[in-house]
């Protein structure tokens, strides 16, 4: 019996071994996709997709996200849609898992047969699936992450960043830091992965000599109280943190347990003034302040950002923004800068769409987003042109004022992510009613 | 005849698995008797005590304490009704101290007060145990765990003890003491006792009455003085 | 040297939190021989129960009340739905059970709370080096345990419980209701689950905020052993203090490989855990 | 020691999906030597799942891929559980291990065959699972799951200390080579990737069914079922424990390196303690025991969130309702067939199968 | 018998075993010679089981040496006697449960497979002549105790009876030089109790048997040679007639001394 199976084994494996000879990681390019489809189009609907950690360990602080979206969204569809076409905005959920990122994607490409991409979250996530979607020829608009990837128009044609890229900001904070307060000790705290590198990068090319400290955090972990000690310990007047929201509130909690009181210097990702008012919205009480609200806290907090914030209530697209808000989000929480990042990204969607045109084709959305001047909402020039996918590409310097609107201590300052110069920037704000979502 | 039995087993039968362990068992017990359980080792012996106490369902057959069918109430509502069973071992809880053994018997009854008093009695009838009250029921030798197993059962206050192997593994003057305890307690409480023992002799020289199980079955039935004389016996445990 | 002093502090007040997770672990593996993966989710459920009790009322400590009751609740629902059905199977399908229930509850917890973090308040004060709330953790941990010890060593229900643990067919002989214990059993480690998670909880919760604390109640658990409620009391703080050094010292990315140097270094020595009797091993 | 007691034999658990119910057949099939009869039956899995990637998409590959991988994983798992009685809580560790050499090959060494990669991947797994093994040869039961839980979150710690050559938190990115140029046409890439996935699966299957079915198998069956006996009878309790552990390491590895090979990505964030611990449902979910439960259990994994995901879709729930859903679909799928059915879905299908054949 | 003595497979002598502050036994001896069948006796606590876990290496004596074949074994554990050529039943069955009757076997027959490591990981080279072989060896020795029937049964679903067939099996397939019999009696109905002692009187002729057993009649039935324990100490030993006549042994048994006089 045996030695009728051994010839047949090897000749099965000699089968395999000539079948899948070749390096496995020697990928051949192939053709670039056909852009001139519309796949997810229909007589009257616009199919957009998103993927976003809707649940597990990341979920906290992005739901918003693709609630603000829906609620743009659907206000456009109330008033008749783009173009005549109803947009169908399909989120689906993956966990933060790389795994189920690259499953979803899949899912919305080939199943729901998606138009485009919008607001794909998460730099782990999102850049498993660039590569996909650049070859399957689906837009990828305004990835909802700072990291510098987003910006290859050679390698990623079809990918567009949106939020000013970490080191971009940081190379702000860091002149302002610089300029403002010379002599202060600076310390910073950031996310031990490329939010932390990307800023720490930035913000060495100006503070370098100043800083004390540098700490880091991991996301899993929330006992920040070594590494907020540590800071104290280096004497830093000034902390910049490069910290998603709840990272941020928990220094300022454990700042203010050990009795530090360093100027903080947050980033946009973790300076959503409504966020952190919810998650330190119980601490205020305690910090001896009981007739002040848990604003108080946050006084004095000096950030960057480049689109509008929830207290800026008179910005007119805050306005319109809160209207869409009340009348179409789902859930009685209350309205975020993180709902409005979603809002913003809706918003730039929906205007491209618009300029690309009655027969929109993905090679038209594409044309739209090179041609059309997408600033939009922001408050800083946005970048979308053939040689630059880099999205917003500055930051305004602001401090938080309690009950207040926040002070402008900078205005909006674009810059390159490497050590190219920081310019002023001239920024030409459309308002909503040149955006004309109504007019249809 | 004229008083009731106290404990009256019925067509007592019990399984493990496929093997029948005991077959129609009947027994009567009457009121203050000692009466000895005997048979070889895999008789049934321990079954039948385990099935009495709850600690074993009973295929068929009845289990009538002064009349009232507990055949199918809970292990731990036997206690309740005055049948208290002292497993092979003891089953002292060796991580518990001897007086937490003690006090864990006479939980079930309310009142501190009569708890307290049963605890000297208790000791009083043990005295070995009262040097040792605070101590790892671990650290007693086997004598004193059996006594501890013994008055732990006592403090529930039993109208009948089930005695399992209270001889095993202990110097035969140890057991000789165990035995004259139980004498003792019969006479001064009226308490009924059935005694599983594999030691023939000495079981049958303290009981009135002695059942001798072969493969889960009564074989003999007699009082002990004829037992003990019987050559049959000795061919039950020695066969030969 | 302050640095030094800053860690151990917040290495003690970590450490009370896995302290207090891990000894309900232990309660309930000591008498149901069952590692309660649910454990983390009955907590959760008493916090957001908790919290929603505080917000209506006003009054954290209403809510801390509420959250022992709930732990109360949910433990002894626990075994009897579904931990007693199980019994005597493979313990596998218990702690599969477990496993499941975690997720229901999490689900849950997000369907009716949301995903979104909350603003969790502390117990009292936090604000110092070893501030109010630290010392309210370390000392309700440490009430606790005292009063689990009090309970185990001096009532007639702990007597039963520790004899229905170790000996349950010997209880049953005694009258002890083997069954009814268990189901007590849970219902205390579920209390002090409860608190360990009122105690984690803060700053925020959202429904996987008690996950990593977990992971390393279980790593305190078995380092001093399942055996042994004092075991999980010093494995806690072991790990808390150990942690918070390599955090402080070496780096926080190291602090989960720390928490598996420690297991490591002890299982190894101990296969049973610190704390282990070595009379629970047979040969 | 933990005893898992209800199972059955192997020799009923091996027939292959391919034979016809006549018992004589069966019988004939199962007379055959292990060496011939699995590699046909993985043959004939290997052209069904072919059959089947040529009517779903590119995600229904992906997901059938997903499935072979799980299984792979599962059945190592199985091996080390349902066979060797060891309880493992950490068995993600391995995939992340078997993940991250797939990952780190193909970007630093692209030239070297897929195939060279998984025999590279499975000699380090089966390494680290040598190492690990002997490192808690002496623990038992909870302390094994403790300690193995704690690998599993400890391990993928070394990504975020190492970020040059493990990419941090972000993990590695790479693309692989498709079908090759000449199936163009015949065979899309993710039908190829698919294949490849089902491929090293079932190579890796056989070998497992090969061990469980055989000696060893019947080694590691007698040590969960009684140690002492099983030492008695000669049988070296410590090795073949170990012996275990590296076989489901290596298969772990080889899931590992699958997924990876799938996805084109290996990230922290995929091997969470939340992995492990979802292979272990899956496991017992499917049913301990057999190689079937794996089938079971990676089917479960893969579809009852798709499942769970659709029927929120169906409802039109709330939004924090609907997000949850899954994942308590998924809980309340545990609880209710361990309750139900202790021997899992695999032991629910032969129920009813047997019920099935006697209302015949 | 024969008439020279040959030399003892298994010899232990001087054995005295402590637990905590509790003797179990006291300077024990005993010696298995081939083709012999020596029982141990005594009632339940005297020590028998212990003096068995202390010849099988499960437990360490404080004193005193086994040897085996002459050569003292000292530190040996329970998985090292098959390779040593020594069978150890267990007290009750302990059958894998989770095995076929015949895979109960295979598994003792384990140790006469020739393949190596490879071959059982890889499915090549002799594993499957092994697993022939096994199979085989198993089949025959499922026949030889008459529960051929059952091979292919779980044991949970055989009668008592043929489950302790199956357990003689599994103990006797791989041709052990001695086999150590812990009860095998215990639960037997009576026909199956004369098929163990014909089993075990046919072990005479290939193995020498250590046999600790409560049923007299199995003992004396098949015995060659007793050794009569009671409170950790030997009491009495010799062929079945001398430990009949005894009077300590029926002592040890029945009790009292005094009375055992007038019995005989």
């Amino acid at each position: 019996m045996r030695s009728r199976i051994a010839p047949a084994a090897a000749l099965m494996a000699a089968a395999l071994l000539a079948t899948s000879c070749g390096g496995a990681g020697e990928t051949q390019e192939g053709a670039a996709a056909d852009l001139d489809v519309a796949p997810g189009v229909t007589e009257d609907s616009i199919k957009i997709g998103s993927h976003q950690p809707l649940t597990g360990p990341a979920a906290p602080g992005y739901v918003h996200i693709s609630t603000g979206a829906a609620a743009v969204f659907d206000y456009i569809n109330d008033n008749g849609g783009i173009n005549g076409r109803q947009i169908d905005y399909v989120v689906k959920d993956d966990a933060y898992d790389p795994a189920r990122t690259i499953e979803v994607t899949r899912e919305l490409v080939h199943d729901e047969e998606i138009f485009a991409m919008l607001g794909g979250l998460g730099t782990p996530t999102h850049s498993k699936v660039v590569d996909f979607l650049n070859d399957e020829g689906v837009p990828d608009l305004f990835v909802s992450s700072g990291a510098l990837m987003w910006n290859q128009p050679d390698k990623n044609p079809l990918t567009y960043g949106f939020q000013v890229d970490y080191t971009k900001e940081a190379k702000i904070q860091g002149q302002y830091i610089a300029e403002n307060m010379p002599d202060a000790k600076v310390g910073y705290l950031h996310q031990n992965d490329d939010v932390g590198t990307d800023s720490e990068n930035g913000l060495e090319q100006y503070v370098a000599e100043q800083r004390v400290a540098v700490e880091s955090y991991d996301s899993g972990n929330t006992d920040v109280g070594p590494q907020v000690s540590a800071l104290k310990e280096a004497d830093a007047d000034v902390v910049v943190c490069s910290c998603i929201p709840a990272f941020s509130a928990l220094a300022m909690l454990e700042a203010a347990s050990i009795g530090y009181e360093p100027q903080f210097v947050v980033s946009t990702i973790g300076a959503d003034s409504a966020t952190l008012q919810g998650l330190l919205s119980e601490f205020a009480a305690e910090a001896g302040q009981d007739d002040l609200p848990a604003e108080q806290m946050l006084d004095g907090m000096i950030y960057t950002g480049y689109f509008p914030s929830v207290t800026m209530q008179n910005d007119p697209w805050v306005q319109l923004f809160s209207q869409i808000y009340e009348d179409h989000a789902e859930g009685d929480s209350p309205m975020t800068n993180t709902t409005i990042y979603g809002m913003v990204q809706a918003t730039l969607m929906g205007k491209a769409l618009m300029e690309a045109g009655d027969d929109p084709t993905r090679q038209s959305l594409i044309d739209a987003v090179h041609e059309q001047d997408l600033t939009g909402p922001g408050l800083v020039p946005f970048a979308s042109g053939e040689d630059d996918h880099g999205g917003y590409s500055g930051a305004q310097v602001l401090q938080y004022r309690a009950g207040k609107e926040p002070e402008v201590l900078q205005d909006a300052q674009v810059t390159d992510n490497a050590g190219g110069e920081i310019t002023e920037a001239e920024v030409d704000r459309p308002g909503p009613d040149e955006f004309g979502f109504h007019d249809e | 005849m004229a008083e009731q039995p106290i404990l009256t087993v019925e067509g007592l039968t019990a399984a493990y698995g496929a093997v029948t362990a005991l077959n129609k068992v009947n027994m009567t017990v009457p009121r203050g008797g000692i009466c000895a359980v005997l048979g070889a080792n895999g008789a049934g012996k321990t079954t039948l005590l385990r099935t009495l106490s709850g600690l074993k369902r009973a295929e068929a057959g009845r289990v009538l304490l002064e009349g009232a069918d507990i055949t199918r109430i809970p292990a731990e509502r036997h206690v309740h009704h005055g049948l208290v069973h002292v497993p092979e071992g003891g089953g002292v809880i060796v991580e518990l101290t001897v007086e937490e053994n003690l006090r864990l018997g006479g939980l079930w009854r309310a009142g501190r007060r009569e708890r307290a008093a049963r605890m000297a009695e208790v000791v009083e009838l043990f005295p070995p145990l009262r040097e040792r009250l605070s101590r790892p029921a671990a650290t007693l030798s086997g004598g004193e765990r059996q006594m501890l197993a013994i008055g732990r059962a006592l403090m529930a206050g039993p109208r009948v003890l089930l005695l399992d192997e209270p001889s095993l593994g202990l110097a035969p003057l140890v057991t000789r003491q165990i035995m004259d305890m139980l004498l003792q307690l019969r006479a001064d409480r009226d308490l009924t006792v059935v005694l599983v023992e594999q030691n023939a002799r000495s079981a049958l020289s303290i009981t009135d009455h002695g059942f001798v199980l072969n493969q889960g079955e009564v074989v003999m039935e007699d009082s002990s003085r004829r037992l003990l004389a019987d050559d049959r016996m000795r061919h039950a445990y020695l066969g030969f | 040297m302050d640095q030094f002093i800053n860690l151990t502090l917040n290495g003690l007040s970590q450490g009370a939190v896995y302290a207090a997770l891990a000894l309900s672990l232990v309660i309930i593996y000591q008498a149901t021989r069952v590692v309660n993966f649910a454990q983390p989710a009955l907590a959760l459920i008493s916090v957001y129960i908790a919290y929603t009790v505080s917000q209506a009322t006003g009054s954290y400590w209403l809510g801390f009340g509420a959250a022992l009751l709930t732990g109360l609740v949910l433990g002894a629902a626990t075994e009897r739905l579904l931990i007693r059905p199980v019994h005597g199977r493979s313990p596998l399908n218990a702690i599969i059970i477990t496993l499941g229930l975690l997720l229901v509850l999490q689900g849950l917890a997000g369907m009716i709370w949301s995903n979104e973090p909350h603003s969790f308040a502390y117990p009292m004060d936090y604000r110092g080096r070893f501030s109010p709330s630290d010392w309210f953790a370390l000392g309700s941990v440490g009430a606790a345990a005292l009063m689990l010890f009090a309970l185990y060593r001096f009532t007639p229900l702990g007597l039963r419980m520790r004899a229905a643990a170790f000996r349950p067919e010997a209880a049953r002989l005694s009258g002890v209701r083997v069954g009814l214990m268990l189901t007590a059993g849970w219902a205390i480690a579920s209390v002090i689950g409860a608190l360990a998670g009122m105690l984690a909880a803060p700053p925020f919760i959202f429904p996987n905020v008690l996950d990593e604390v977990f992971i390393f109640a279980i790593a305190a658990a078995v380092v001093g052993g399942l055996e042994n409620p004092f075991g999980a009391l010093a494995g806690g703080v072991l790990l808390g203090l150990g942690m918070s050094y390599v955090s402080g010292y070496a780096g926080p990315e190291l602090t989960t490989l720390a928490a598996l140097a420690i297991l490591v270094v002890v299982l190894s020595i101990r296969p049973d855990g610190l704390f282990s009797r070595p009379t629970a091993r047979k040969v | 020691m933990v005893s898992l007691s209800d199972h059955e034999s192997t020799s009923r658990d091996k027939q292959p999906e391919s034979t016809a119910p006549a018992p004589t057949v069966g019988d004939r099939w199962r007379a055959l030597p292990a060496l011939v009869r699995f590699p046909l039956a993985a043959l004939a899995a290997f052209a069904a799942i072919l059959a089947l990637t040529s009517v779903t998409g590119p995600t229904g590959d992906l997901r059938i891929g997903s499935v072979g991988y799980y299984m792979l994983a599962i059945a190592g798992l199985q091996l080390l559980i349902g066979y060797s009685g060891q309880i493992s809580l950490g068995h993600g560790a391995f995939m992340f291990i078997g993940a991250y050499t797939m990952a780190l090959l193909v970007l630093n060494q692209p030239a070297l065959p897929l195939w060279l990669n998984m025999i590279i991947t499975v000699v380090l797994s089966c390494t680290a699972g040598v190492l690990v093994g002997a490192a808690t040869a002496r623990l038992h039961g909870p302390y094994l799951a403790g300690a193995t839980l704690a690998l599993a979150v400890g391990l993928p710690a070394l990504t975020v200390r190492y970020p040059e050559l493990l990419g941090g938190s972000n993990g590695l990115a790479f693309s692989t080579r498709g079908a090759p140029a000449s199936l163009a046409g015949v065979i899309t890439n993710t039908q190829w990737q698919a294949a490849a996935v089902w491929g090293t699966t079932l190579i890796g299957l056989v070998v497992l069914a090969t061990i469980s079915a055989g000696r060893l198998g019947r080694r590691m069956r007698a040590l969960r079922d009684d140690e002492a006996a099983a030492g008695l009878a000669g049988i070296p309790v410590g090795r073949t424990k170990v012996i275990a552990f590296v076989i489901s390491a290596g298969a772990g590895g080889l899931a590992g390196a699958c997924q990876a090979y799938l996805l084109g990505t290996a990230t922290p964030s995929s091997f969470t303690v939340t992995l492990s611990l979802s292979l272990l449902a899956a496991l017992v979910l499917g049913g301990l025991g057999s190689m079937w439960g794996a089938f079971f259990g990676a089917v479960a994994l893969v579809y009852v969130e798709v499942w769970g995901e659709e029927l929120a879709h169906a409802l039109a729930l709330d939004s924090n309702v609907a997000n949850n859903l899954p994942i308590v679909f998924f809980g309340v799928l545990l609880i209710l067939v361990i309750l139900v059915w202790p021997r899992g879905l695999h032991g629910m299908a032969s129920s009813l199968a047997d019920l099935v054949r006697r209302g015949r | 018998m024969t008439t020279t003595t040959p030399a003892p497979l298994l010899a232990a002598e001087g054995i005295t075993v402590r637990f905590g502050g509790l003797t179990a036994l006291e300077d024990v001896g005993l010696s298995v010679t081939p083709g012999s069948v020596v029982g141990l006796i005594g009632p339940n606590g005297a020590g028998k089981t212990t003096l068995f876990n202390a010849v099988s290496g499960v437990i360490r004596p404080q004193r005193g040496t086994v040897s085996w074949k002459g050569r003292v074994l000292r530190r040996h554990r329970p998985h090292h006697l098959a390779d040593l050529g020594i069978a150890r039943t267990l007290q009750g069955l302990n059958l894998f449960p989770g095995l076929s009757a015949l895979d109960n076997v295979m598994v003792g027959a384990d140790r006469l497979a020739r393949g190596g490591p490879l071959a059982m990981l890889t499915g090549l080279g002799r594993y499957h002549s092994d697993e022939r072989r096994l199979r085989e060896r198993a089949m025959a020795a499922l026949e030889e105790f008459g529960a051929a029937h059952a091979a292919r049964a779980m044991p949970g679903t055989l009668p008592f009876g043929v489950q302790k067939r199956v357990a003689l099996a599994r103990a006797v397939v791989a041709e052990p030089e001695l086999l150590l019999l812990d009860e095998p009696a215990s639960g037997l109905s009576g026909e199956d109790m004369d098929a163990l002692a014909a089993a075990i009187r046919s072990f005479r002729s290939r193995m020498g048997v250590l046999l600790v057993e409560h049923h007299m009649d199995l003992v004396m039935a098949v015995c060659d040679h007793i050794v009569v324990l009671n409170f950790g100490e030997v009491i009495a030993t010799g062929p079945p007639e001398r430990i009949q006549s005894d009077p300590a042994v029926a002592e040890a048994y029945l009790g009292d001394t005094e009375e055992v006089g007038a019995d005989g």
